[in-house]
Parts: structure tokens; C-alpha cells; sequence
């Protein structure tokens, strides 16, 4: 994910919300004199890398839409549909205007340990086609905003899995814009931006091996689901009324794109079309097979039929597991973080919901948070020098030499990368809630409304007509 | 006149106009109706939801008749749908009081 | 778009016609021994450029189906989605088998500056794997034409949109095969082709800046949209009888397969893998961010609630409209020029549509006509030499240079290409409309075969069944 | 396809299911030590062709889903689209595990004539970075083996279409799980493995062209789903019960999938990003639009309109024709093949399926088996040296110099192969169906689950619900 | 009381309802069912295999009146729902015993 | 023997079909419909199109019954189905004059 030569940033503490204030002036002065010509550094660009990220970028757009749309749309009953999918879409818009203002700045400028100085690629300045050394050395730095900007799209997108068919509109804007502020720009900051508290590459403090986002998207995004869900309540009538999915065949749809998607997701993290990246389409594959075996299997000894949404579910939890491991591990190896990915996710899902007694409506918790944390936990036994040689020996701040080998040390680095996200992710979101309800009156829409169905009481439209 | 409606199981629908057909009775309506009554229902499960299902798709089919045809069309329909298995379905009769045809406006037993 | 290096082609006045007449015979000779070895120039092309055009040319189709069939046909009711899908469809066929014929000759050939000699490309002779490097020096001329012709597709496409619902199919086919003999392929070659009237890269007169199709594609179909409802009158029924779309998810996967796709559309008009294809990816993208979030603003603010098909139609606005603009501008410009793509194109969808009181039955004109209008003037003033050097110093015939930055010297040479361009669309496919109605005796579908809908009456089909 | 300098590998004739015995310890031995680093031969990788052919992967894996899922899921009758879906997903992950057990192993290790040595490659060791010069010089070899991997997933799949909404998950698991290691492993040895008999560019005995898989792919597969549908017999009330497609929309959005998606079929065959790729994009295109035309067209001849589902059937049979001719052919050529494959499968789907009285539900054989017979044969008089150099001048087993290029000696060698691999795949697959019912009762499921459908009876799920 | 049911063609179900309104009559109930008669159906054909469909998509309107609004009624949908082709529906009466209102417990007239 | 049909709000007939099934009451053929009455209706805007639909989903019950159940019938959906709000729904029942089970050709009482 990073260039392996590091040194920790400078540290900016002016506020860095103050550069969202400063948005219109930026649209009139940031057009066209502060961007550097994009040819200038084509030098040293690869055609082959950044066709393979733009590639991969497109990919991972994808994935949300129409991936998610059809996978979470699939699964809420017909009246929600266009709402459950407007939770996705619409951040494509939002998240864009926010990683253009402040977001990249945040997440990638140069910074302390938690966050990047937003003023530094304000507005996307100084972010045209010379590379950034720092993490891409062969394509656009352009390209590696754009790939990134596709991350900061989905994440929250996966949240609205646990609020849906319930959650009012204008709250649920609200929660995803001070969300991502507070929790996602800054984690990705942490994990992945130079000088970050958790970057194995750049100099961390702690060295937390996340090849590509198991903590900044998946257990980020499944933890705040599960406060969500908890903070807002259950769906009316649940557990009691039937509440099917309406149309499966749209979920198995999105979940053949997202299988596809992923490939861009984890294999275009390794930034260049070489063998890293090979190797990260390899296990991405391989995890997503065996969870959909493990999944679909538990169901056939335990319930005497394998369903068709399991063998799915469990396609899903094995790609949203191997994330973070995906760069580090043999083809072997994520065979079976993909078989534990399905058996985890199948309980948690059937066993851990109910006992718990949440309704996060599309198991985003159970899916996509549960299989992160094995993932990231399992990774550290499992990262192997052999498949991504970087790891076999990286610096410390005080230039000590270290290998982020498989091992009991590195399995303790991950358990607080992953606990450092669960506390961070929990508090933030409990927090921003709070706010959200205080802004906009309530979270929830009326109950009338909510049996209407949200497409038309907060949208004013049907999905479906003669 | 009476009103006939029959309560069937979906897949009979064709055999039952058929047989129908063959008679001369050639009006009806049909709608796609769900069922509960005897028959069993099944189990579906969602990512661990269970649910009990007790209604089953049947077919409703109305017709308007002339006195004279019910006992036939029973007949008929009773010997194209059945299948012996529990579920089958119902028919039920009742009395109307006028049948209009809308494109010529006659009424009574011309009008089916 | 286009090689800097321009010399004014010399102009062929055989009719060109005459070589569709050739078909047969083309088929026989042209079988092997005129096809120059594709590895033949191996030498000179570069394989990430390559991989990069033939993603982006398969992106492209993808654009149309399964992106346009599924945005079109989840927007009509469902008795007409098959005949609308097929409208899409047959122009994957259709089109092919002209451009094989003349169609890449007429748009690429050398010429003059209206039209290519049909017979320099006649059955795609000499075009193979040596590069073409009047247009693109570091692939397969072959990699260009198949690029190219995914335009050639989609173009048409667009305008059954407006004849949707009511069209004789028969009458459809013979209207965009001559629509596309007549318009598309000669304004392309004004616009791209060598020598071409408005190709500012190869001493066209006017040098109209269009990077990937805001003339040849959007403004021709937005405007030959428009006589089309105008010509063929409204769907029975409209407006009193409510003709809600049938299946909006259908169109939402489709919106999100056409941003995706648009990558390849757009990014891919850089012809090569380098530092421009991500500018000009990144434009795409805010662009339709922005647009989404002006259409569905405007509906929050004017109705009170924002709608999912709004932002939908948003996003596609904001493609449509960057597309000329793609490769010229800056992420804040192609920001605005996004924000104006969702005002402008929502208000011509409802009140232009409602004043002039025209059927365009999927509002081809209101986005793709006057979304790109728009995007070919606001270009003309931030146009940025900062983005593609390329405009910085161009030549006019008489070897003057002159710089194409943004300003009203620029927006006049754009004014210009865009009334051009709305003359001849709208010209001839009035009097195309004309032929075909005597060729066929009827533009429309009989009254009850309207009613009973395009898919049983013109196909024998219908969609959804048991 | 295939590196040309040849040698006969040895033969190895340990019995090699005996490697399946070894999947568990396996497991624990692959893990690390054995793979070798993935970027020791990052020096021969071109960038270039790695990002064409991991495209290309992932284009393949959209093809079997979502592509053939949509295809073929909206054939069948929506109380069995969940089953019929299912029949692919559950491969994605079967045959994944096949292939990294022993799979890619049996296929592409080196072996006799007929199969490759199982332990070669047993768990993917020694498969990583590095490319294997025999198959794909500027790759790594593991790109090279995910590519082949999407093939031996989707070709079981296309065979689920003969025996749709009647077979028993549990058969149908292990028949697929059999026929992928008794017929599709060692065809595909036999033409494109190292050695293999019929591998033209490796000293194989029959120098058969298949370019993209004709006979490895698409004849294997229609041939086995015929007699597929003549064990299991006819569906429950066929023909007499109407059973029309419950949903040509998905069908729809899944033939715009596979074309697009065969794209990275065929020209991700050429395993490199050169003008070849570009060749077979384009012969895969042209191919497809022709037999749209003549499939659509022989219906609007005989039955006065032109279907939309026959469109979109021609597309797929031109397609499913082109494959094996895909790297050899002209443009011409190739749309004349197509003309051929619309003609002649319509014909097969209409006239020899009713004229032999079986159900093949999806008409497997009459598009794929006999859309590919027709290519592969067509291919032995129109192979062409000038677009394929690789074929001027081959070697045989004893040293000679042969040509390969189009005529009668090539068309008895393309014959041979043809008639091996039909005689092949019948066989097998009527012995392996015995096999099959013998070990789990019966093939069908019983009538009154086929009268429920096979989503509620297989897998306790309905896809539509409120 | 009576009970008024009355088949129609499908896109007639805008203009009945207005016409109904207009002359007060508010509630009713409205399914979609399939028709059988003597209108012809027509053909399909899906890669080869032809169907004949008898089936014809129609709306059924039911409403329960007070006696002395039949009359009206019945004139007022054969006015508005006919195009004096084939097909174009019939209209069913019959005697009810009651109505209720449930959310009020009314019975009767008052009750529609 | 009667007829009995009621139209409720669809959330509520979950509800009443356990309602039912607890006074022992199981068979039932339910219809999904849409209802107009004095229910106001609501507005949908698609790109600017208003479109103001009168038409509520609904869902109808139809049941036979031997007349001393009816009054039981009819108060169990009265306490099950009522919201107290617009729209709750409304009963119609009239007599008919046979129902047979088409399995074992049962007549009348026995039948349902
Ligand atoms: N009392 C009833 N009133 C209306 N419909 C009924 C009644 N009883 C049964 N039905 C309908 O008949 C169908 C078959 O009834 P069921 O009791 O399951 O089997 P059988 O007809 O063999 O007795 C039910 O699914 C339901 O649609
Ligand atoms: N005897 C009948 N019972 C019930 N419905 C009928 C009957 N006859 C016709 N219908 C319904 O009326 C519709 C129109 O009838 P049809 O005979 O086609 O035309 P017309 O009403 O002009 O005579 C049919 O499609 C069917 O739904
Ligand atoms: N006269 C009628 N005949 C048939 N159905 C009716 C009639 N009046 C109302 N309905 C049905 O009852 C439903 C509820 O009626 P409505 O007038 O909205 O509320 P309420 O039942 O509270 O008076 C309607 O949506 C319609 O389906």
C-alpha cells in the first residue's frame, strides 16, 4: 500500500474544518493556475500501472453502484428499495465534494500521526500528473487520489446496510458527512497516509499491516452499523412480521459485481500492475470460493439445505475478510481465512444478532465487521515475507529494523490496530448520533411513514409501476 | 343465474380451461390468488430467519353462468383439477342478479 | 482526441454510397491477403496504452448495454421495456456492419472536410495492427477504429429514448441506419477525423475543442431527439394518463453501469494510459458528483423532497455535459460545470418540456441536448492549456499559432461548432423522418398495437412472465 | 495461446486423484516456504500485459456472474431462478477449490498427451510471480492461472442450462465436480497444456487451433448438456405447459455482460496486450453483431418479426462460434462466421430440438455445441497467417515445418479435434450420470419438488417477496 | 345492498374511475385478473416455442352500493368503459346481505 | 352457507389470519388489491411528471362459512384489523348456495 521509505510528517494542528469554509473561494481561485501541467512528470509514469489503477478505480466505483445498490436493494422489502439505494448513490456525490474540499488533504496530506493538513491539496491543488513518490511512484498522483476517493465511497455506504428502512433521509445525510469527517478520513490517515500512527511503511508508531482496508473500511463501517442499529431500534414488526428479501436475484447480482469489483479493490492496492497485484487478485479469489463453501455448508449440516443468499453471504464475508490480508498471504493461506470467514460470519449473523437481539437489518456487523476482525487478526499469523517481501523487513521510527512476519508480535500489533478502530468507530458513531437527533429532530422516520415505506415518503416515488 | 368461483391449484389452470374450452364455456376471469386451509405450508429461511409460510399460491377462476350449466362446469372442473392431494381447492356458487355485456349493453344470460 | 501534426486531407467526391453496393464482393477479396500482419508494427505499441483502449472500448459497449437498455427500459412501462432494450440492441449489430463497411472509413478516412473517402477503410482494409499515427501512435489502428465505433453505437442509442413507446420498429431500423450515414459519420469526421472542418488538432477551420463527443454524440442525439417527439407527436394518453417509469431500480443499475462506463468513454478519448486519461477521468467523476447533488437540490429545495431518480438523472447530466469538456479542465471546473449540468438539465426536463409541450418520452434532448450544449459553451471559457498543453499551441491551415485556452475568442469557435451542429442534426432528421415515412407508410405503431404495447405487437414477446 | 517452441513433456503416470487425498496436509505444508517471492521475476513482467490479462481475468468471472446467472436465470420460471443461478455461483467456488488442489496442475502441468502431472502444481506451489515462459512470458505465472481458472468455472456452468428447474443439487454438485476432472482437465491439457495432443503450438500430434476454447470450452460443454437432457429427460408438462421465460429483462442485461465480457475471453487469450488482443477483440465483436443480424433476421423471414430474445441468442451463438477462431480470423471473416452461427443455431434451437424431442431448457447444445462446432470447423478453411503469423510456420513432432493456415489439411485436422472431444465428452458424461445416480438416488428431484420449484425445495428460499 | 363487479380493459380504469367520482361514488376495490372469452389472445414465441395466450390482462372493479345507486352506476362504467370492441368487459350484480365499516362498526348503507 | 370478504390494510393480515386460525377459522383465499375511498391518497413525481394516485395497496380475505360462524368471524377481523384510522377497510357478506371441496367432492358445510 505505501512506499517503504519513511519519514514521520510534520504535524499540523490548525483546525482543519476551517478549509470547508473556504470552499467557494477555492472553486473561483483553484482553477487553473495552481495545478501543475499533468504531463510534466509522464516521465516517470507507467502506462501499464496506471491503466491496471484506473482500471481498478472504475472497479471499485462498481462496486457501489450498481454493486451494493443491487445487493442491499435486493434485500429490503420492495417499498424501500429506492431509498436503500439512494443511500449509496448519493454519497457518490457527497463523498466526491468532500474528498475534493478537504477529504484527500485529510487523509493522505502530510500531518501528525491522526490526521493529514487539509490545507495542503485543498480544493485537490498541487494534485495533478506528476506521481507523489510517496505512495505511487509510477502513476498520476491523480490516479491514486482517484482510487482512494472510490474507498471513501463505499465505507459509509456499507453502514446504511443497518440503518435501512428506517432511518429519515435528512438524518441519515447528516450522520455520513460528520461520519466520514471524524472517523474515516482520519483512520485512513492512521493506517495509510505518510507518518500515520498505524503505517507499517511510513514510520507508525504501531505497525498494523492492512493491505486494503480491513480496519479503515470494513471494521470501521460494520462497528458503527452495530451502534447504529442499537441507537435507532428495531424495524417496526421485527423480529415478528416476515420481512424477506424482495428480490434476491438482485442481491446475487450485486454480489457477482462486488466479487468482480473486489479484484480492483485489493489488487489495485497494490498501486502497479506487477506480481503484488497478481498475487492480491489470487487470494481475493480464493477467500471469496472458500467462504461461500464454508457458509453454504454450515447451512447444509445445520439446516439440511444449503440457500442460494448463504452461498452469497458467505461470498461476500470471504471477500470483505481476506481485505486486509490480501497483499501478504499465499493462495493457501486465504483459502482458509475464506473457510473461517464463512463459518465466523454464518454465527455471528444466525447466532451473535439474535442473542444480542439487534436488528442491523443487512447484517453489516456480521458480514463485514466480524470477518474484518478475523481477517486482520488471522493475518497476523499468516503475512508472509515470501508473498510481499516489503514486510520482511521495515523501520521503525528509531530506525530498528523489523519484520512484520506472521507471528505472536505481529498478531498483537493488529489486535490494537483492530481495537483502536472498534473504540474509535463506537464512540464517534454514538457520538455523532447524538448530534445527528439533536440537528434533525429524530433519526427515524414516522411510524406511518415507515410502514409506507421509505421511497414514498422521503423520495415520493415507487420502484415499481405497470 | 349464478356466479361460480373455483379455488384451484396453479398448474391445473391450463387443464381446467381446456377442459372448459371443450364444453363451450368459453368466459372467465382469473386472478392469482394465496391460500391457507389445510394444506401445509413451508420454511423459508434468510440469513437465519425462519419464516413459516402458511399461504400457497392457488388460482381463483369466476364465471357467470346460466342455470342450466352449473352442475356441467362443476363437474368439469372437478374432474380437471383435482389431483387427489390435500389442497386442491374449493369451488363455491351463489346467485347474481343481472349480467351486463358492456360493448352491447344486454343483460341476463345473453351477456356470458 | 487527436495527433497535433495537421495537413488538410485532399477531398474525394465519389459518391460513397456506392460502396455499400460492394459488400459481397468486399466480403470475398477482403479476406486475408489485404490485412497487413498485425504484429507488424509491434514494436511501436505500447502494451499498458493498448490494455488501457481496449478496457475503455469495452466499457464503452458496456455503456450500452447492459447500461443503456437497463437506464431506457426501467424508465418506460413494462409493456414496451423489451422493444425498448431491442431499440439499443440491433445498434450493437447495426452499426457494427456499417462501420465495417464505410462507416470508419467515412468518419477516418482521408477526405475533405466533410466526409473520409469510404473506400480508403472500405470493409476495414488496412486497418490492423500497425498504429495510425494521424490519431493514436502507440496502439493497433485497429485498437482505435473498435473505440471509435462503441461512439458509433451508442449515439444513435440515445435517441430512441425519444421515439420510446410508440415507433415502428421497421421504420426505427431504416431511420438510424440512414441518420447515421447522413449525421453521425460526417460530423465526426468534421470533428475528429483528419482534416475534418472543426478538428483543432488537424487544421480545421474552426477549431471547436469536443474531447470525447459533446457535438458528434450528445448535442447530434439531444437535437435529433427533439425533431423526432416533435415529428412522431406524443404517446397515447400522454400527458393525462400517469406513465410512471415500470421499474426505476432497473434504471438506477443502469445509471451506475453508465458512470462506470463513461470512464472508458472518456478517460479512453486520451488514447493512451497517461497522465491526461486520469485527468480526464477525474473530471467525469466530479462532474456527475456535482450534477447529482444540483438536480436533486433543486427537487429538495422546489418540491420538498429529493428524488432517486433525480439524482439519477442528475448523474447522467453531468456526464453528458463534461464529455466535450473532459480533457480541458480542472476537478474544481469540471466541479461547476457538473453544478450547471443538474440545474440546467432539471429545468429543461421540467418546465422546457412542459412550455414547449413536446414528448420526448425519456428526455433525450433535456439531458444529453441541453446538457452538453452547455458543457461545449462553459468549455469554451475554462478551457485550461495547465490540463492538456496541447491547446496551448495549435495551428490554424495558414500556420498561424493561436492558443485555444479558455475565452471568448474560444466560446465563439465553440458557439460555432455547437449551432452547426444543432442545424445539421435537426435538418436532416426532419427530412430523414420524411423518407422514412414514405418507405414504411408510417412512423407509428397502429393505435391498438400502442396500446397493447411494442413488445407483443413488434416482437411477439413479452418481458415478464411465471 | 501457446509459447511455439515444443517438446513433448514427460509422462507421468502416477495416479493423480491420489493428490485430492492430500488437501489437508496440503494445507498446512503449502503455506509459505514453498511459493516462491512474487516479485523475484518482476524484471520480464510487462505491466502492460499483466493489467490486459487480470482485466481479462476478471472479465471472464463477470461472465459466469453476473453474466450467465442473468442469462440464464431469466430463461427459467421465476419459482426456479434462484436454482438455476445457483448452478453457477456454487462453481465459482467449487471449481476454485478443484483448481487450486489439483486442478490448474492436471491441466497445464507437464504430462503426457493426455494430462499433466497433478503434483506438479499440487496447491498452486511454485505458482507465483514469476512467469512461466511455456504458457505466458511477460506475466506472472499465477495471472496466468487465475485467467485459466474463470475457464474452468464458467464451462460446467454453461452446462447447468441443459438440465435447469429438474436436477437435484446434490447430483448436480457432484456431477460437476466429476465431469471438470474427467473431461475438462484433460482437454484442456490436451489442447492448450504443454505436450498436449492437439496443442498446435506444442508438439502435439493434431495440430488442432483453438484459440479461445471451441472445443475446451463450448463444444465439452453443449455436447455434454445434450445428453445431459436425454438421461434426465423433459421437464414435468414440456412441451404441452407453457413455460416461457419469467424474466427476458435479466436475460437481457446478462447478454450485454457476456459480450462485453467475453471480450476478456477472447483477447485476454492472447495472454498479452498486443496487436493480437486487439485482433481477437475484434473478430469476438464483429462476430456477435453478425449473428444478431442473421438470427433476428431468419425470424423476421419466417415468422414475420424479428424476437428480441432472438437477438440476443444470436449474439451469444455468435460469440459462442467465434471463440476458437478468435486470434486466426479477419474482420470479414469473422462476420461471415457470425452470419454462419446465427443461420445454423437458429435452426438447431427451432428445427433439430424439436426434430430430436429433447429439452435441453436452455438450449445449451443448440447455441454452444453446435455454435462452436460450426466455428471450429469454418476456422480450418479461414485461418489466416496474416493476422496470426504463429501459424505460418509451425513444427511438428518430427522437426518438419508445417503451415497452419486455412484449408483442407487444416479443416480434417480441426475435424479431428472436434470429433475426439465430442466422442469425449458424451461418453463421459453419460457414464459419469450413472455414477452419479447411483451414488445419490436419483438425478431428478421428485415431482412433486419440481412442480414446487427447486428454490423452495433445494434451497428453502423464494427469490420475489414483498 | 347490492354488490357490482365489473370487468374492464386496463387502460379504461382512469376514465371509469373519474366518471364514478364525478357522480359521487368514491369507493371501490380494484384487482388485476386475466380474461378469457371471446376476444381473440394472440401468439408468442420464444426461441421457437409458440404460445397462444388466451389470457387477456383486464381490472376488475368491485364496489358495494345502496340499491338505488345501481342504475347509475351501471350506466355510468358502460359509458365510460366502452370502446365497442370486443373485449370490452361485463358487469356482475348480486344481492348482499351486509356491509361493515371497520374502523366505525357500521353496518349497512352507512357503512360504503 | 355465506360469503365473506374483507379488505384491510396489508400490515394487518398477519394479524388477523392468526386471529382467525385462534377461533379455529383456517381456510381463506387472500387477493392483493387496491382501494379507493375516502382514504386521501399521495402524490409521486418522476422527473418533474406529478402523478396523484388514488389507489391504496390493499388486501382482500375471502372466506365461505356456515352461517353460525359469521358473527364470530366478523368481530375476530373487527378487533384484529382496526387501526382506527381512514381506511381500516370495510365486510361484505351475502349467502351463497354451495361450496365443494374439489378433492373429495364434499358439498355445503362440510366443504369448507
Ligand atoms: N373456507 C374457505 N373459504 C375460502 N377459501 C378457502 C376456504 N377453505 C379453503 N379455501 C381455499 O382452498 C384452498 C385449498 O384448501 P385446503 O384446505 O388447503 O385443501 P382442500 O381443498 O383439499 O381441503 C386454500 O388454499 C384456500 O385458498
Ligand atoms: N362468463 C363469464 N364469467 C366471468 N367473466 C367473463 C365471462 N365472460 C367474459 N368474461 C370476462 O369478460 C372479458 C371480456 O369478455 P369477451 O367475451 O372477450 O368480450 P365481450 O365482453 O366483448 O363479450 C373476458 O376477458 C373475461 O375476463
Ligand atoms: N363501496 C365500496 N365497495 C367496495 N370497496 C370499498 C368501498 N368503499 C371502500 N372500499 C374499500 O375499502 C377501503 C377503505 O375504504 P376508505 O373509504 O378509504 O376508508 P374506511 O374503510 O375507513 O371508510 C378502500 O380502499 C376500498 O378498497
Amino acid at each position: 500500500m505505501q512506499n517503504r521509505r519513511a519519514r514521520l510528517g510534520r504535524s499540523y494542528n490548525r483546525f482543519w474544518l476551517l478549509a470547508a469554509g473556504m470552499f467557494f473561494s477555492g472553486l473561483a481561485v483553484a482553477d487553473s493556475s495552481v495545478t501543475p501541467p499533468v504531463n510534466a512528470a509522464a516521465a516517470a509514469i507507467n502506462p501499464g500501472d496506471n491503466a491496471w489503477l484506473l482500471a481498478s478505480a472504475a472497479l471499485v466505483l462498481m462496486m457501489t453502484a450498481p454493486g451494493l445498490i443491487l445487493f442491499y436493494g435486493g434485500l429490503v422489502r420492495s417499498k424501500n428499495v429506492l431509498g436503500t439505494m439512494m443511500h449509496s448513490l448519493i454519497l457518490m456525490a457527497l463523498m466526491s465534494l468532500i474528498w475534493m474540499v478537504y477529504g484527500y488533504s485529510v487523509a493522505f496530506g502530510e500531518g501528525n500521526a491522526f490526521f493529514g493538513n487539509p490545507l495542503q491539496y485543498f480544493m485537490l491543488n498541487h494534485v495533478g500528473g506528476a506521481p507523489n513518490p510517496d505512495y505511487a511512484p509510477t502513476v498520476p498522483q491523480q490516479s491514486f487520489m482517484l482510487f482512494q476517493m472510490m474507498f471513501a465511497i463505499i465505507t459509509p455506504a456499507l453502514i446504511s446496510g443497518a440503518i435501512a428502512e428506517r432511518m429519515k433521509f435528512k438524518a441519515y445525510v447528516l450522520f455520513v458527512v460528520l461520519w466520514t469527517t471524524v472517523v474515516y478520513l482520519p483512520l485512513c490517515h492512521m493506517v495509510w497516509g505518510k507518518g500515520g500512527l498505524f503505517n507499517w511503511a511510513a514510520g507508525g508508531k504501531v505497525p498494523v499491516l492492512d493491505f486494503a482496508g480491513g480496519t479503515v473500511v470494513h471494521i470501521s463501517s460494520g462497528v458503527s452499523a452495530l451502534v447504529c442499529a442499537l441507537v435507532l431500534g428495531k424495524r417496526l414488526g421485527y423480529p415478528h412480521e416476515p420481512m424477506p428479501p424482495h428480490n434476491v436475484v438482485l442481491s446475487l447480482i450485486g454480489t457477482g459485481l462486488l466479487w468482480v469489483g473486489w479484484f480492483g479493490f485489493n489488487a489495485g492496492s497494490a498501486l502497479n500492475a506487477g506480481a503484488l497485484a497478481t498475487s492480491a487478485f489470487a487470494a481475493t479469489h480464493f477467500s471469496a470460493a472458500a467462504a461461500a463453501l464454508s457458509w453454504a455448508g454450515m447451512e447444509w449440516l445445520l439446516k439440511g439445505r444449503p440457500s442460494v443468499l448463504g452461498a452469497a453471504s458467505g461470498m461476500v464475508a470471504g471477500l470483505a475478510t481476506i481485505t486486509p490480508a490480501s497483499g501478504f498471504v499465499t493462495v493457501p493461506a486465504a483459502f482458509m481465512i475464506g473457510l473461517a470467514a464463512g463459518g465466523v460470519c454464518y454465527l455471528a449473523v444466525t447466532k451473535l444478532k439474535a442473542a444480542w437481539n439487534y436488528d442491523d437489518s443487512l447484517d453489516v456487523f456480521g458480514v463485514h465487521g466480524v470477518g474484518s476482525i478475523t481477517g486482520m487478526l488471522l493475518l497476523g499469523f499468516l503475512a508472509n515475507p515470501a508473498v510481499n517481501p516489503a514486510i520482511a523487513d521495515t523501520f521503525e521510527a528509531d530506525g530498528r529494523a523489523v519484520s512484520l512476519a506472521g507471528g505472536v508480535h505481529q498478531f498483537l500489533n493488529q489486535l490494537a490496530g483492530v481495537a483502536f478502530t472498534i473504540a474509535l468507530s463506537a464512540a464517534a458513531t454514538f457520538v455523532l448520533l447524538r448530534v445527528v437527533r439533536g440537528a434533525t429532530g429524530s433519526l427515524r422516520v414516522a411510524e406511518e411513514e415507515e410502514s409506507l415505506g421509505l421511497d414514498l415518503t422521503q423520495h415520493g416515488e415507487k420502484a415499481y409501476n405497470d | 343465474m349464478k356466479k361460480l368461483e373455483a379455488i384451484i391449484k396453479p398448474f391445473k389452470l391450463n387443464e381446467v380451461k381446456q377442459a372448459l374450452h371443450d364444453i363451450g364455456v368459453l368466459g372467465m376471469t382469473v386472478t392469482e390468488v394465496k391460500g391457507c386451509g389445510r394444506q401445509k405450508g413451508h420454511t423459508e429461511i434468510y440469513r437465519g430467519s425462519e419464516y413459516t409460510v402458511d399461504f400457497l399460491p392457488k388460482v381463483k377462476i369466476e364465471m357467470a353462468l346460466p342455470d342450466h350449466l352449473v352442475e356441467q362446469v362443476v363437474e368439469t372442473i372437478e374432474k380437471a383439477a383435482v389431483t387427489g392431494k390435500i389442497g386442491d381447492g374449493k369451488i363455491f356458487i351463489w346467485t347474481i342478479d343481472d349480467a351486463i355485456r358492456l360493448r352491447t349493453g344486454e343483460h341476463g344470460d345473453q351477456a356470458v
